[in-house]
């Protein structure tokens, strides 16, 4: 079962699929919703059994296709798994159908989802188009074995997430979408010089240039060039990641994107940054990489704070939520730059883990703003008398983003923690304090949205207290006159029902993902530890 | 060594055309200095030859004065219909297209 | 001196392998009550309850069993948790007297209050998901104390810091009750970093966090090391257990259900503290220094609570005030070293009764009183409250000490131990100690002359009335333990014996004779009652608190100050720091971003001026350039 | 008794096609009546270009290239490989170049050229033409002089024949470019400027070839190499060699070199620009490549630092002055300056002596940037309102609503220029980049990719207009394209995505030929 071609396959089925999807005449929306939630969960079913024919025992890269594609670059179309690279295509295979179920009535009329939807271009075929188009492009830049193909993997990315967030966005969705593209394409570009000087490098050293992953690392390559690489890859991946100071585009990206963009954003796409450190800085420039370890450490740490303070300042939930995860960022970079078999372990289980649950926590935060149709704190509060299932799942997304023992991310987070502290003591010790700002910012932004009275938009409209939410933020549904029929309660219920019934399908495969990894996270484990530790003696680390 | 004065005549020529595309309006005047800096380059071909010894020199001269020939009836053509659209002749007034 | 809990424990036999089955089942419980929704709410409380009684069972069997066990001591290893790298964590329980005395007062006291709240919540639409959580509670804290190792009992802290969050916010739209949810939660916190930082110093230096580990080789670990786990070990303590300085979050916990005080911030959870550090003897038995600084912690928290206490009115936080002074004194008990640790945790299990019971008793007076806390509001409830007024009685005799209850015996003891460290130390403990117990007797003693004595001072419309027998019940249980739990422990069957597996043997030298200390105490503790009935009970108490007040009364009246102290050295400072970074971030690095955009676009507005339009200025350009070319080849060439 | 020269007719039968079909419309703008002039115009310089480019391949897949090539005309040309591969180049964009001047469907008046050039702008006459569906012809025999200027550019084997090549290419274009059939008056201005400024450059040119005819006494290429070799560069090679560069850095529109672009791109008919933008660039650069490879490739160190300066130089120009534009040509102007630069780098990817692999990424380059630019100035030809083409920005808003096959084949266009992975622009991009870090040029390739990536946003801000925003009220219409735009698009469209896809037949194609002689 092994020869069969898992990874190509986890390409090719959905950027077929996408173009499928994208070809389906005008007004067949519910069928490009089946087909591309169909071609979704069989790229899940794909990652599941590449997970099964994976073996943990095994060589360091398998699954491998290779055939060449550009030979007169020396560049293969060269696809194959470690641990870390396998655990992130099992994260792109659940996330994507969660997403498209989750965006499953987005732009039906009055979902108040998708700005002005219902024209052509924004037609939801080709959101799922996009999305399926995404999910090729993810799966390729995990699963590439050459750096060329894992830069055009990189780079292509860029395009169906400038078209989801552009098209599908937020009111500041033009300036978002153009911010996240001209910002990453700066790294991607700085990157691809860095690429290029790799290659040259290798023809220098092998006599014929290579961009295969196998190859390269075996490079011995000066010192003096490999801090110049080493910058090349690593600010393009510390945008992506992102590091502070390179974070502002993500904010305003995630807020403004639709929720299933901001999921796969910050659930995945950011992924590639630290897969990149992991996977291309550390063993690919070792010297560089000891070199500029303290520096990557001092914006980790930072960031783990400076992002936390800040996620508190938000009034704003996507972009509290963003801020959120760029403080997480901040841990995996610790783990990774720590450079010990249990803080990178830590790293990459973190990176799981941070998808699932911040990706819950994406969700449901875009639940709640289909409901209220704000995605203002402070126009909301109370939600958890009227919805309590959402607010528990609220919950559940905001402890496992805090991590709180029981949920995966604690267990990720200990062992960045616990791994890191034996080498780099201050920046761990630094770093745990994060712990208290997280709870902070989650439990201030659960009381205020699901504690307390009703209020704002969740409160009747009638009377009742200072606070009826911003006019204009509010969608009114239905006209004027069905309107004045609803009684007072009867319209807060409207808006405020509780989870429906493909709501609670999407979100409970993560609550059962969340509680169950963690508690037994140690089938991950075993996953990632053997391609850390490969990682780890490519780079030389002590430990 | 004489043939130095023809090169410097013929650059100072040159320089001249240069300066004459740069500060005269008329269009057709422009075009005259361009036609004067061809043929102060013209000059620098002949000396040249003159100074290898071989003709080589004075044949290009010759190709260019047929190029030049080509270029003033383009050139004139084109000056003229601008002309008898904007009745003017300056260079200064075509000035639609810019920044 | 010699600890035997460095061994390794024997696995598991029998039914103490099964041992896991005691957290299972509450977790069950609510698993099942959180997950099964509406079609529950009928059964919910039984199922509740029943999981708590079951596991209550499953302890006490369990333990019988531990007692034939050789070396009372057994590791029930389930499976590997986290195994990576060096670091090797596994799930594991370990039953041994100490975790046993835990399990059981856990279970009991949680049994009691789960019957108790069948009574208490029956109005409430929500009594299912209040079960839940006790549940949870009940699973988390098991957990705390049966976990083998130090990730475990961290798994459980921050678990059981959930369950108190949740509990406490249970009436979350109260905005005061979801403030001060969340303001546990992130006290606590603060004091998990400091757990969490002790568990990674263990791993640095010994590469383990189980106990067996830990403890096994806690001699190979420099001084300074050792007494860093201490202090870190400590601050995780003073989090869970309302300690000294972060002891602000406890009084304002009493937002949530009654039945949640009782259980969670009187008998259980804010004990987890003494727990630690009990546990963690081994560790403190090597570092003085660290000892004093818990002493030290404890002497000042007994006194801060005992001063808070007497100016409240309201009942649950004068009681809460006396929970944070009463496990001040657990703190200063083991801070002793090995002399301290059995009165200490004796005093632990004798408060679990006569405290919880004690919070009971409030939550039938608020019952009766229409869910007011207010004392001045309250008086004459003797009459009508007769049962819980005699529970609640025997509870306060129990707690200030009165001969032969609960409290004379743990209480002495620990006093004893202080003043047997028989240096200036342990006369300034002694007397702290002995202060606070007068202090104790004080408040204590106004708390009963308001709500039980005097006129009554109701609100129009309430009519007190006695509680249900399922609330009564176990009021009374509890009060059998507050009168008899001290002597129990202390002389008929001595906590000492038990625990000796874990703690060793000690030998008391008596600097004074426990008669002496005996007389001394009860003699404070009847100034304190004297004090209380001349401010108090001799007089008319007003509707409304005095506002005319000495600066002593103010200071009390707002604990000190110390939300005052948080809010203005971190919160406020916090916010500023928030606002500051939020316009940092916008302005600063953001601005950075979108100034280099404008200052591109700017350049190429500037710059696209020299596009003039005009053929003499681009024929000039072109001149120029190639002047520069030209003049630069040669340059480069010449040069 | 005077020897013929040898000619190898094989060699030659590209620029014959070409130069032939060029005098037979001549022929037939004299003589065949008016009605069927048009189509027969169109046949001819089809048939010209297309047989030019099928020719050329059919030379360059029959003979025996081994030695690099062939020197034919008496010396005066060098059919080799880089020649043969540019000058394909060169007719293949041409013969797509040609079918957008054909088309008949998009303008209400059947043309994009002016009916009679004569006719003064303005004038009742030209009013009452303008709405004529009269068609004028001579366009295409212009452009076929043109397209044989071009292609002798590019293996002219010495200077004078490059020169001359020069001048016929540039001729016709200056006429051209004033042959607009709206706008008039910005056609008219375009062609003064764009034939001043070019008349001007190449005196630039000829006295630059006059001067290293001096030094070396000879004006083959192989020769000057010889005579530099041997002396060394002396001053006035070194003058001669600067005017030169600058006289072909014009045509290649390279940044200070630029300023005629934004204006002759914008005032031009839109087929025009089009075939100017990419068909001039591939000539230009060809010849620049040439230059610098066959006579001064041992004077490598002396030109570097030249075109290290320029290509920074351009690329900035380019990309920061797009920016802020508001006409799309006149966008597209800026970035054919910026991507000037970008093939510049390539050019420094030359190495000493033509060692490195910047002659195969630069040519690789050229027929990307040529296939998208000609693409992309095509998808321009078919949004119109009633003034001609709506080429202004804001007219752009909300395309994608309207016409979303239109706004899909745009955005590839416009990623391929921002060199996005998957399109050619990118597997240009990288070719030229490495040649250029081969070379060691990192520096330059960082300024390069943060000037790409300056360039992309104003790239994106079109991709934002037609999917992002609304569409306007009053917005333009998108035409419906006739076969021959339709060829047009199908096949850049097409060729984006292959070489962006599968470049790789091409790219050893172009590493295979990545060799001059002479």
């Amino acid at each position: 079962m092994s020869d069969f071609p898992f990874l190509v396959a986890m390409i090719a089925v959905p950027a077929v699929g996408a173009a499928a999807v994208a070809a389906l005449p005008r007004g067949r929306e519910l069928l490009a919703k089946q087909l591309a939630l169909g071609v979704s969960l069989v790229v899940l079913v794909l990652a599941a059994l590449a997970a099964v024919a994976f073996d943990t025992g095994g060589d360091r890269f398998q699954l491998t296709t290779s055939v060449a594609w550009i030979p007169d670059f020396g560049v293969d179309f060269a696809l194959g798994v470690d641990g870390i690279a396998l655990v992130m295509l099992l994260l792109v295979g659940l996330l994507v159908p969660l997403v498209i179920g989750a965006s499953w009535e987005d732009g039906a009329p009055g979902a108040g989802t998708v700005p002005e939807a219902g024209t052509e271009a924004r037609s939801m075929r080709f959101f799922f188009a996009w999305l399926l188009l995404l999910e090729a492009f993810m799966v390729g830049v995990f699963a590439a074995t050459d750096i060329f193909l894992f830069y055009v993997f990189f780079e292509a990315m860029l395009v169906p997430m400038y078209f989801l967030i552009g098209s599908f966005g937020g009111p500041r969705r033009q300036y978002a979408a153009v911010k996240f593209f001209l910002y990453s394409l700066v790294g991607g570009l700085i990157m691809l010089a860095a690429v290029i000087g790799l290659y040259v490098v290798s023809t220098s050293e092998l006599g014929e240039g290579t961009f295969a992953f196998d190859a390269l690392r075996q490079l011995d390559i000066d010192p003096g060039v490999q801090k110049l690489l080493f910058l090349g890859f690593f600010v393009a991946f510390a945008i992506k990641a992102p590091l502070v100071p390179l974070h502002t585009w993500l904010p305003d990206s995630a807020a403004e994107a639709p929720i299933g963009g901001a999921v796969l954003l910050v659930g995945i796409l950011d992924k590639v940054g630290t897969f990149g450190f992991l996977r291309y800085c550390l063993p690919l420039f070792p010297d560089a990489s000891r070199f500029f370890a303290p520096m990557v450490l001092v914006l980790a740490v930072v960031g783990v704070l400076y992002a936390a303070l800040l996620a508190m300042g938000q009034s704003d939930m996507k972009r509290l939520v963003a801020y959120t995860s760029i403080s997480h960022f901040g841990f995996i970079a610790l783990g990774i730059f720590a450079f010990t078999t249990e803080a990178a372990t830590g790293a990459v289980l973190y990176m799981v883990n941070h998808g699932i649950a911040t990706g819950l926590l994406f969700l449901v935060v875009g639940m709640l703003i289909a409901r209220g149709g704000s995605r203002q704190i402070g126009d909301y509060g109370g939600v958890a008398a009227q919805a309590p299932k959402l607010a528990a799942v609220f919950l559940i997304a905001g402890l496992a983003s805090l991590a709180l023992p029981g949920t995966n991310s604690f267990v990720s987070e200990f062992l960045v923690l616990i791994g890191s502290f034996p080498e780099r003591p201050v920046y761990a010790i630094v770093a745990t304090a994060g712990i208290v700002l997280a709870a902070l910012y989650i439990l201030l932004m659960y009381q205020r949205t699901m504690h307390g009275p009703a209020r704002g938009v969740v409160a009747p409209p009638a009377g009742d207290g200072p606070a009826s939410g911003p006019a204009g933020t509010v969608d009114e549904p239905g006209g004027g006159g069905a309107t004045a029929v609803l009684t007072a309660p009867a319209r807060a219920a409207v808006r405020f029902t509780d989870l429906s019934r493909r709501e609670i399908a999407v979100v409970a495969p993560l609550v059962v993902l969340i509680l169950v990894l963690g508690v037994h996270p140690q089938p991950l484990l075993d996953i990632i530890e053997p391609a850390v530790t490969a990682t780890l003696s490519d780079l030389g680390a002590t430990r | 060594m004489t043939l130095t004065y023809y090169l410097v005549l013929a650059a100072i020529l040159f320089t001249i055309g240069a300066v004459g595309v740069l500060v005269r309006r008329n269009a057709i005047v422009v075009f005259m200095c361009i036609e004067l800096m061809l043929n102060s380059v013209n000059l620098t071909l002949v000396t040249f030859a003159r100074a290898t010894g071989t003709v080589d020199g004075q044949i290009m001269a010759f190709f260019v004065m047929v190029v030049a020939a080509a270029e003033v009836v383009v050139g004139l053509a084109i000056i003229m219909s601008i002309y008898r659209t904007r009745r003017s002749a300056s260079v200064d007034d075509a000035n639609l297209l810019k920044y | 001196m010699e600890t035997l809990s460095a061994e390794v424990p024997l696995p598991a036999e029998g039914l103490l392998g099964w041992s896991w089955l005691l957290i299972a089942l509450p977790l069950a419980g609510a698993a099942v009550l959180l997950l099964g929704g509406r079609r529950t709410d009928r059964w919910g409380h039984l199922l509740g309850t029943a999981t708590v009684a079951g596991a209550f069972l499953l302890a006490v069997l369990c333990t019988v069993q531990l007692a034939d066990v050789e070396g009372r001591s057994v590791d029930v290893d389930l499976f590997t948790f986290i195994s990576t790298g060096e670091l090797d964590v596994r799930a594991g329980l370990l039953y041994d007297p100490l975790s046993a005395v835990f399990v059981l007062l856990i279970t009991g006291v949680g049994s009691l209050i789960h019957v108790y709240s069948i009574g208490y919540m029956a109005h409430d639409p929500a009594r299912r998901r209040f079960f839940a959580y006790l549940n949870l509670f009940v699973a988390a804290m098991l957990l705390l104390v049966l976990g083998n190792s130090f990730v475990a009992l961290y798994v459980g802290w921050e678990g059981v810091g959930l369950a108190s969050y949740l509990l406490i916010a249970f009436w979350y739209t109260r905005p005061a009750a979801a403030t001060a949810a969340k303001k546990a939660f992130i006290m606590n916190r603060v004091g998990d970093v400091g757990l969490a930082l002790a568990i990674f110093v263990m791993f640095a230096q010994l590469g383990t966090t189980s106990y067996a580990g830990v403890f096994g080789s806690v001699g190979t670990l420099a001084g300074g090391t050792l007494t860093a786990i201490g202090l870190l070990l400590l601050l995780g303590a003073c989090g869970k257990s309302g300690q000294f300085p972060l002891q602000a979050w406890l009084p304002d916990a009493m937002e949530g259900p009654t039945p949640v005080s009782a259980l969670i911030h009187a008998a259980t959870m804010v004990t987890a503290g003494v727990y630690l550090i009990a546990r963690s003897a081994p560790i403190y038995d090597e570092t003085p220094t660290a000892r004093t600084v818990v002493l030290a912690v404890g002497a000042v928290t007994l006194l801060i609570g005992a001063i808070a206490g007497c100016a409240f009115d309201d009942i649950k936080k004068v009681l809460a005030y006396s929970t944070v002074s009463q496990i001040g004194y657990m703190f200063l008990a083991v801070g002793l070293g090995p002399a301290g640790y059995v009165a200490g945790l004796a005093h632990l299990l004798t408060h679990g009764f006569f405290k919880a019971g004690l919070f009971l008793g409030a939550g039938s007076v608020m019952h009766a009183m229409d869910d007011s806390v207010d004392m001045r509001r309250f008086g004459g409830l003797w009459k009508k409250l007769p049962v819980t007024f005699a529970t609640f009685g025997l509870g306060y005799l129990a707690l200030i000490g009165f001969p032969f209850l609960s409290g004379f015996y743990t209480k002495d003891a620990i006093i004893e131990a202080a003043l047997d460290r028989d240096d200036v130390w342990g006369w300034v403990l002694g007397g702290v100690a002995v202060l606070g117990a007068g202090l104790t007797a004080f408040y204590m003693t106004r708390l009963m002359l308001m709500t039980f004595f005097g006129r009554a001072r109701w609100e129009p419309g309430v009519h007190p009335h006695e509680s249900p027998s399922v609330m009564t019940v176990p009021m009374v249980v509890l009060s059998l333990g507050s009168i008899g739990a001290g002597f129990l422990l202390v002389k008929a069957f001595p906590l000492s014996d038990w625990l000796e597996p874990v703690f060793g043997e000690h030998e008391a030298e008596h600097v004074v004779a426990p008669l002496t200390v005996g007389l001394v105490v009860t003699a404070v503790m009847l100034v304190g009652v004297l004090a209380a009935w001349l401010f108090v009970g001799r007089r008319e108490v007003p509707d409304t608190a005095p506002v005319r007040v000495s600066p002593v009364t103010r200071a009390a009246r707002n604990a000190l100050y110390a939300d005052t102290i948080n809010e203005s050295l971190v919160m406020r400072p916090g916010q500023w720091l928030t606002r500051a970074l939020v316009w940092v971030d916008n302005r600063g690095v953001d601005g950075a971003v979108n100034g280099l955009a404008a200052g591109l676009g700017g350049s190429s507005s500037r710059l696209g001026r020299t596009q003039t339009g005009f053929v003499r200025t681009y024929a000039l350009s072109m001149l120029g350039g190639a002047v520069l070319v030209a003049g630069a080849l040669l340059a480069v060439t010449s040069g | 008794m005077i020897e013929a020269p040898d000619l190898s007719l094989a060699a030659l039968a590209p620029l014959l096609f070409v130069f032939g079909a060029a005098c037979i419309g001549v022929l037939v703008e004299a003589f065949a009546p008016r009605d069927v002039r048009h189509p027969v115009q169109v046949a001819v310089a089809l048939v010209g270009t297309g047989g030019g480019f099928v020719s050329t391949l059919v030379y360059a897949a029959t003979q025996d290239l081994s030695a690099g090539g062939e020197i034919t005309a008496a010396g005066a040309l060098a059919v080799d490989k880089a020649g043969l591969f540019l000058q394909a180049t060169v007719a293949g964009l041409a013969t797509l170049a040609m079918l957008l001047f054909a088309e008949r469907g998009l303008d209400p008046a059947r043309s994009a050229f002016v009916a009679a050039a004569a006719v003064p702008a303005g004038s009742p006459r030209d009013r009452e033409l303008a709405t004529a569906t009269r068609v004028q012809t001579e366009v295409y025999p212009l452009a076929l002089f043109a397209v044989g200027g071009m292609m002798v550019f590019v293996t002219a084997n010495d200077l004078l024949i490059m020169f001359v090549a020069l001048e016929v290419l540039s001729l016709p274009l200056y006429l051209i470019s004033g042959l607009a059939r709206r706008r008039r008056l910005l056609s008219q201005e375009a062609a003064v400027k764009y034939f001043l400024l070019g008349a001007f450059a190449s005196a630039f040119f000829l006295y630059g070839l006059a001067l290293v005819y001096g030094a070396t006494g000879t004006i083959r290429l192989g020769e000057i190499r010889e005579a530099v070799g041997e002396d060394g560069g002396g001053t006035l090679v070194v003058l001669g060699l600067a005017l030169l560069v600058v006289g072909l850095l014009f045509k290649a529109s390279v940044a200070p070199f630029h300023s005629w672009t934004p204006d002759v791109y914008q005032g031009a008919p839109t087929p025009v620009t089009a075939f100017m933008a990419a068909c001039t660039k591939v000539a230009a650069f060809g010849a620049i490549l040439r230059l610098l490879y066959v006579a001064f490739g041992t004077e490598e160190w002396t030109w570097r630092p030249l075109i290290y300066g320029v290509a920074i130089v351009s690329m900035i120009v380019g990309a920061v002055l797009g920016l802020t534009q508001t006409d799309l040509k006149r966008m597209l102007a800026y970035s054919s300056i910026a991507h000037a630069g970008f093939l510049l780098t390539g050019v420094l990817g030359l190495g000493a002596d033509g060692e490195g692999s910047g002659l195969a990424a630069t040519m690789f380059y050229l027929l990307t940037y040529g296939l998208t630019t000609l693409g992309a100035f095509a998808v321009l030809t078919l949004v119109r309102d009633g003034d001609g083409e709506a080429s202004h920005l804001s007219q752009w808003a909300g395309l994608a609503a309207r016409s979303p096959l239109t706004a899909a084949v745009m955005g590839l266009f416009l990623l391929a220029l921002a060199g996005i992975p998957l399109t050619a622009g990118f597997t240009g991009k990288f070719a030229v980049f490495r040649a250029a870090i081969e070379e060691g040029a990192w520096p330059l390739v960082l300024v390069a990719v943060l000037a790409s990536a300056v360039a992309a946003f104003f790239y994106l801000r079109v991709i934002v207009l037609m999917y992002f925003s609304p569409p306007a009220a009053d917005g333009p219409t998108v035409g419906v394209p006739g076969i021959p735009t339709t060829v047009v698009l199908a096949v850049t469209a097409a060729a984006t995505l292959a070489l962006g896809i599968l470049p790789g037949a091409v790219l050893d194609l172009a590493e295979r030929a990545a060799i001059f002689v002479g």
